[in-house]
């Protein structure tokens, strides 16, 4: 260590004649990266107000509060994330579990007050708010702050790869179309322990799905549940509001999933197929649920009709101590879901599970018996204390064109596949109509041609007014009827069944559709004259709709029931119709025609006849 | 930047002098301080604006509380911030000195700083950046100017409340309180 | 137990309870008593390096855990040379008065270790020089590490009852 | 001579980070001295037992604010090793650069403190401004300048964006050519080795009894570095080898860090030829209700500091049970502070606890 060692280091001079290393901000200003984590940035259009980002947060900086003009909807609601910059460590937990993507960091972060109130900010993004975010030209640093931001200043944001949810759903195990046509076995085969732990696992419990849910079932609790690989409390859970969830678990319109957080950039959590797999995997209900119906009230109630809606009925009321009569003309319970839906979606077996459980509960089921003809309706009202009108929609219509007749309708094909002596099926068949009803038909006689006639050339068309995008069935259902390998005619409309000479049916002849609603939305379907097309087929069956028969109430009752302008039954907030003492639910009151709004229903009723009946 | 207004410097040339050379002290109190020293060397250079950190809460009017503050160091701090001569100024580093940041269900850290001593300004951030702090030093500025920087001036007058915050969280304090009510009014008048 | 350590073990001392090592870490129970003589016993084996002392408190088992990590400083490139492996030394101690016997005596580095779980979790450690509080200001009731003092609370009934100071005027 | 009793305070020029010493001195020499910790005392590991899995990571990185990501990456693989996550390749390597990279900050950010510390303003100005260029790196990285929270338990937030790896290799080369000019200012200065040597003395014995670690005990000669004896990430696919110096005082100390700097620089470049392709990283179950299975697990990393140890207890439950972090600044802090004080005279305190990269909060935690 000579003396040059002190010398030396002046050489560190050059120094002096470089560039200045400093960066003078705020007069030469410096980018932050395309990453920087920011303040916050939220699209109020595409958030859902689900509350994920509050729960993640782990300072709980994040409150969700009410905005007065926006308004909830199943799937949004009208809550949004507020942020407490006194607590954020702008860490972007909340920006990477954000299911929609809504919510992400800005590269803006200049904020200086002396008054700790403005740091509290609900975010918005410039879409929406144009004062705060102000354009480049009169942008200022020095004014920059929470209410003056720059726009299009996107920083830290959310990236499928990364996010802290699971947007794919665990595939669900199916026959194959081409084997699943030849046969009516269940086609969906249902998720094994494990991939329903590992499907429970994908839900955020951020409860959407419960507001979505006519009969706000409690979603994520029982979802939790099976998470917690606990089948009998998730079944607990679900029993509180729904009497039948193996039905249930295969045939809902599924709502909730509709308003699943995770639909807008994944797939929803197949909430329909866990309940399912609940249902399925506990054998026998009554060990599990010692459910004990309540003191005997000496109340006794009648209930017409043993689908969702009289099932719930029945069993809400036994739970609170009431006797219940349940009458159906079928020869099982379920009523339109026992009739309806094909074997291979909702095995009888299903049905009967969630039925027998009901009866086990000490409600008197009275099936083979048809009220009207068997039980006259007066004769219910003096008997019971209180009567439910559960009946559903029915009568199948017909299209009432010349030789329809000769066609069969819908729900006779369906109900008599369903006995043991199903119908006899010709090799070429014809369905009118565009509905889901329409798609069970025409699946369920290919499979009938398929086993009456082994081996020979089939042919299964549909014809419907409604074009692709119009037909009322779920894409679900239009898709797997495709893959069948069913042929579509859209907006072609039924003009006249053509007969040979020995008066048995040959074709249909059809024409072009030119439009089906009128401006106002109503159905009133327009054709063209000119163009018509002729469908071989030696079997025609109609299915463009079902209406409720009312046959059994008497005509002097008929005029005091009140009906709406959708020619449904009208009932008060306890659903209750205009003829005391007689309630009703389910299709004949609500427009869902599905089974949990019909549950839903039967909730209210209930209720209100537990409340009638003590008033009296 | 009103830097050169030479009828500023005229009509009121202490507080323009006393604006352009805040003198920070030197005392590392939460996990900020890892910003300070980038701010103060040669990248930002801090003095730019005049910041320069001082050795001790003497030579100091302005003091960065910078992150979170424990209670034993929110006994330093109130020790500091007392030795300082007025005018001083006080600006809070970050989350933590506003509603408690991170570390708000912590049994050892305080959460809200205005309640034992007064804050003239909180930059937002976790931790804030260099070019926060410069933007915030030029609204220190503005606060001055417009006399509106007056934290000292409220300690003085609301000594007794602050203090009994102080003594609610600390227990006994070692050194006795600074100003006897009465000379603190005195001065406030004096001040006017 | 193949572990050539763990047979040692077994020889000298009679109360040694011997459980699967958490990968690759022999983890050895002892009873309070003898955590200074196995410690001592483990230093001469060539265990030199105590990491940590940390205490888990397991309030439903109404006890805590104390756990002795011992490690060995090596030069050797590949790692664990002769086959050595760290040892996880754990006693259990009553919640109530808990007290341990202090391992200063065997490892200079016991010192702040022990100072800190005794201001954190209340145990007494006999022998120890200075057991002074080391990090804490205020003096909480219940040593604020152990499981039943709730932080949320405290800060509710301490800090969040301090009033905002109003500007009277 | 009389005794004083003197308060080398949380407030004071030579301190770095908020810590205090009680030195009792007579005259210029210290008889004795204890440390007096916990001006930064969060009760880190009670907090962490109230907030579930995942919502600890942006609270680990806060605990060493110096070298952040070595604690993101100590809790991360405590938290892969109890719950069984596997790590993508190339994340290894993703992560083992970051580290890198880190260490470089954090020994640039120690050169500042230790260099401002003596009075070489130059010098802290030249590591400060290249520390400023490292963080601009990280910014582009993570989105974070200083706190990252990058490192995720099943790899790393977000792969890199592209053109970083140019930019970073442009950097790291700037910052090498000043490495001469560092030398003959610093490293070669006659003044500062005059300054260093022979101060602060720590001899191997008493670094092994009171459990010294990093560069305490790498300036006494041991060939001791954890991402050898353990490797972890991508440590033992590069070829690299630890620094080590004789006479363990403070100038060997520093030099070593000199030496593990430019050692750090060139593993980036042999790791950024290795890095394979691929996805980096392996999406973990749904943090909301994330259970691990009850277990306890001891990892052990090598930051900046020295060997930083985690013990982590799960109970099986959605929150860890028990989180014990063993950082290096605690033996140094404390107990070797303590001995070496002692003799020293009170010009020297801030020399030799900034050699011995003492950094207060991680001490309290």
């Amino acid at each position: 260590m000579s003396k040059r060692g002190f010398l030396n280091s002046l050489s560190v001079g050059k120094h002096l004649f470089g560039k200045p290393k400093t960066t003078c901000y705020p007069f030469t200003p410096k980018e932050p990266a395309l990453r920087y984590r920011g303040f916050h940035l939220n699209d109020w259009d595409t958030c859902t107000g689900c509350g994920n980002c509050a729960e993640i947060c782990p300072n709980d900086a994040i409150e969700m509060i009410e905005i007065a003009e926006l308004e909830s909807v199943p799937g949004m609601k009208n809550e949004r994330p507020r942020l407490d910059y006194g607590r954020c460590c702008f860490c972007g937990l909340c920006v990477d579990i954000c299911p929609p993507g809504s919510l992400r960091l800005s590269r803006d972060y200049f904020h200086t007050h002396f008054d700790t109130d403005t740091f509290v900010f609900t975010p918005r993004d410039d879409k929406a708010d144009q004062e705060k975010f102000v354009p480049d030209e009169s942008y200022s640093v020095l004014k920059a702050s929470l209410s003056h931001r720059k726009r299009n200043y996107e920083g830290f944001s959310s990236d499928l790869d990364y996010a802290l949810f699971e947007p794919e759903r665990v595939p669900m195990p199916e026959i194959p179309p081409t084997e699943r046509k030849l046969s009516f076995v269940e086609q969906v085969i249902g998720y094994s322990k494990e991939e329903a732990v590992h499907e429970a696992a994908r839900c955020l419990g951020c409860g959407l799905c419960e507001d979505a849910c006519p009969a706000h079932m409690k979603i994520s609790d029982y979802i939790l549940a099976v998470y917690n690989d606990e089948p009998e409390e998730s079944l607990r859970k679900i029993y509180e509001d729904n009497p039948i969830p193996a039905i249930c678990g295969r045939l809902c319109m599924k709502h909730c999933e509709d308003a699943c957080a995770l639909r807008l950039r994944g797939e929803p959590v197949a909430i329909r197929w866990l309940k399912r797999f609940v249902s399925d995997s506990i054998r026998d209900y009554k060990t599990v649920l010692e459910q004990a119906p309540g003191q005997p009230t000496g109340k006794k109630v009648g209930v017409v009709g043993a689908g969702p809606g009289g099932l719930s009925v029945a069993y809400f009321l036994r739970l609170m101590g009431h006797e219940v009569v349940v009458f159906d003309e079928l020869e099982g319970g379920g009523g339109m879901i026992r009739v309806g839906p094909p074997r291979y979606r909702l095995p009888l077996a299903s049905i009967d599970k969630d039925v027998d459980y009901i009866a086990s509960l000490g409600v008197d089921f009275r099936f083979n018996t048809r009220v009207g003809k068997d039980v006259s309706f007066e004769g219910l009202r003096q008997e019971f204390d209180a009567v439910y009108l559960g009946v559903g929609l029915t009568k199948s219509r017909s299209t009432g064109v010349d030789n329809s007749e000769k066609c069969g309708l819908a729900l006779d094909f369906l109900r008599k596949n369903k006995t043991d002596r199903p119908t006899a099926v010709t090799k070429e068949i014809v369905v009118i109509g565009g509905g889901n009803v329409a798609m069970d038909v025409a699946r369920e006689a290919l499979r009938l041609q398929q086993i009456q006639h082994p081996g020979e050339k089939t042919v299964t068309r549909m014809v419907s007014l409604e074009d692709w995008d119009e037909m009322p069935a779920t894409s679900e259902e239009i898709e797997e009827t495709r893959e069948e390998g069913i042929e579509f005619n859209p907006a072609w409309g039924p003009k006249k069944v053509l007969l040979d000479d020995g008066g048995n049916v040959k074709g249909l002849l059809c024409m072009k559709v030119k439009s089906v609603f009128d401006d106002e939305g109503r159905f009133a379907p327009t054709f063209r004259e000119d163009e018509e097309m002729v469908l071989e087929g030696t079997m025609i069956i109609e299915a463009i709709g079902q209406g409720p028969d009312f046959s059994f109430v008497p005509e002097g009752e008929f005029e005091k029931m009140e009906f709406t302008a959708m020619r449904k039954v009208s009932v008060d907030e306890d659903g209750m119709t205009s003829l005391p003492g007689v309630f009703a639910g389910g299709d004949i009151v609500n427009i869902n025609l599905d089974a949990v709004t019909a549950i839903a229903d039967a909730k209210i009723a209930s209720e209100g006849i537990h409340r009638w009946m003590q008033s009296k | 930047m009103d830097r050169n207004q030479l009828m500023k410097w005229i009509k009121a040339p202490t507080k323009m002098a006393h604006k352009y050379s805040l003198n920070a002290v030197y005392f590392c109190t939460g996990c900020g301080v890892i910003e300070v020293p980038p701010t103060i060397t040669s990248r930002w250079d801090a003095e730019r604006f005049g910041v320069v950190p001082t050795a001790t809460a003497r030579q100091a009017n302005l003091f960065l509380i910078t992150g979170y503050v424990s209670v034993k160091t929110l006994r330093a701090i109130i020790r500091t911030y007392e030795q300082m001569p007025e005018p001083k100024y006080t600006v809070g580093f970050g989350s933590c000195t506003i509603n408690g940041g991170m570390y708000w269900d912590s049994y050892n850290t305080i959460n809200q700083l205005d309640k034992y001593i007064p804050i003239d300004g909180y930059i937002a951030g976790c931790m804030p950046r260099p070019e926060a702090i410069f933007v915030a030093v030029t609204h220190l500025w503005t606060l001055i100017d417009k006399d509106m920087a007056d934290g000292y001036k409220r300690y003085r007058k609301n000594y007794a409340a602050y203090r009994a915050n102080q003594e609610m969280i600390l227990g006994e304090m070692e050194w006795p309180p600074i100003f006897q009510t009465e000379v603190a009014t005195a001065i406030t008048e004096r001040e006017g | 137990m193949t572990n050539p350590l763990g047979t040692r073990l077994d020889a000298t001392f009679k109360g040694v309870e011997l459980r699967s090592g958490v990968d690759g870490r022999l983890a050895v129970v002892v009873p309070r008593e003898a955590i200074v003589p196995v410690l001592t016993f483990l230093k001469e084996d060539g265990y030199d390096y105590l990491q940590l002392i940390s205490c888990v408190d397991w309030i439903d088992r109404g006890e805590f855990e104390l756990v002795y990590l011992l490690s060995f400083y090596t030069e050797d490139e590949v790692g664990r040379d002769g086959g050595k492996q760290e040892v996880l030394l754990k006693a259990t101690v009553p919640r109530e008065q808990a007290s341990a016997p202090t391992a200063t005596g065997v490892f200079a580095i016991a010192e702040p270790h022990e100072r800190e779980i005794h201001e954190l979790y209340g145990i007494h450690f006999e022998g120890h020089p200075r057991l002074t509080p080391l990090f804490l200001d205020r003096d909480y009731e219940i040593p604020p590490f152990r499981k039943d003092f709730d932080t949320k609370q405290y800060v509710a009934d301490v800090f969040d009852r301090v009033p905002p100071i109003d500007e009277e005027g | 001579m009389r005794e004083l009793e003197l308060y080398f305070g949380p407030q004071h020029l030579g301190m770095v980070g908020n810590f205090s010493i009680t030195l009792k001195v007579e005259g210029d020499r210290i008889l004795e001295a204890t440390a007096n910790p916990g001006y930064l005392h969060r009760g880190f590991e009670k907090l962490m037992e109230g907030r579930s899995w995942i919502k600890n990571f942006p609270m680990v990185c806060r605990i060493n604010l110096v070298d952040p990501d070595h604690m993101e990456m100590i809790y991360a693989m405590g938290v892969e090793k109890l719950a069984g996550i596997e790590v993508p390749e190339r994340a290894q390597f993703v992560r083992s650069i970051y580290l890198e990279l880190a260490r470089v900050s954090s020994h640039l950010f120690g050169l500042w403190a230790y260099a401002n510390m003596l009075g070489f303003d130059t010098v802290s100005n030249w590591a400060m401004y290249h520390r400023d260029l490292v963080l601009d790196l990280f910014e582009e990285l993570t989105g974070g300048r200083v706190y990252h929270i990058y490192v995720w338990p099943g790899g790393v937030r977000r792969d890199f964006p592209e053109g970083f790896t140019d930019r970073m290799v442009s950097t790291l080369h700037s910052i090498g050519g000043c490495v001469p000019d560092y030398d003959t200012t610093f490293f070669n200065n006659k003044l500062f080795s005059e300054r260093a040597r022979g101060v602060g003395v720590v001899s191997r014995e008493e670094a092994l009894a009171m459990g010294g670690v990093g560069q305490v005990i790498r300036a006494t000669g041991m060939k001791y570095d954890v991402r050898k004896v353990d490797p972890y990430a991508a440590y033992d696919r590069v070829p690299w080898e630890v620094h080590t110096r004789d006479d363990g005082d403070a100038y060997s100390r520093i030099c070593v860090v000199r030496d593990e700097m430019i050692e750090s620089v060139h593993m980036i470049f042999n790791l950024i030829d290795a890095m394979p392709e691929g996805d980096v990283y392996n999406r973990v179950p749904n943090p909301l209700k994330w259970k691990i299975p009850a277990g306890e697990a001891y990892v052990r990393c090598e930051s900046s500091r020295g060997e930083l140890g985690l013990y982590l207890v799960s109970d099986g439950g959605e929150k860890p049970h028990r989180v014990h972090f063993r950082t290096p600044s605690y033996a140094h802090g404390l107990a070797i502070l303590e001995k070496t004080l002692v003799g020293a005279n009170i010009a020297d305190v801030g020399n030799i606890m900034m050699s011995m990269y003492v950094v207060a909060p991680e001490i309290d935690r």
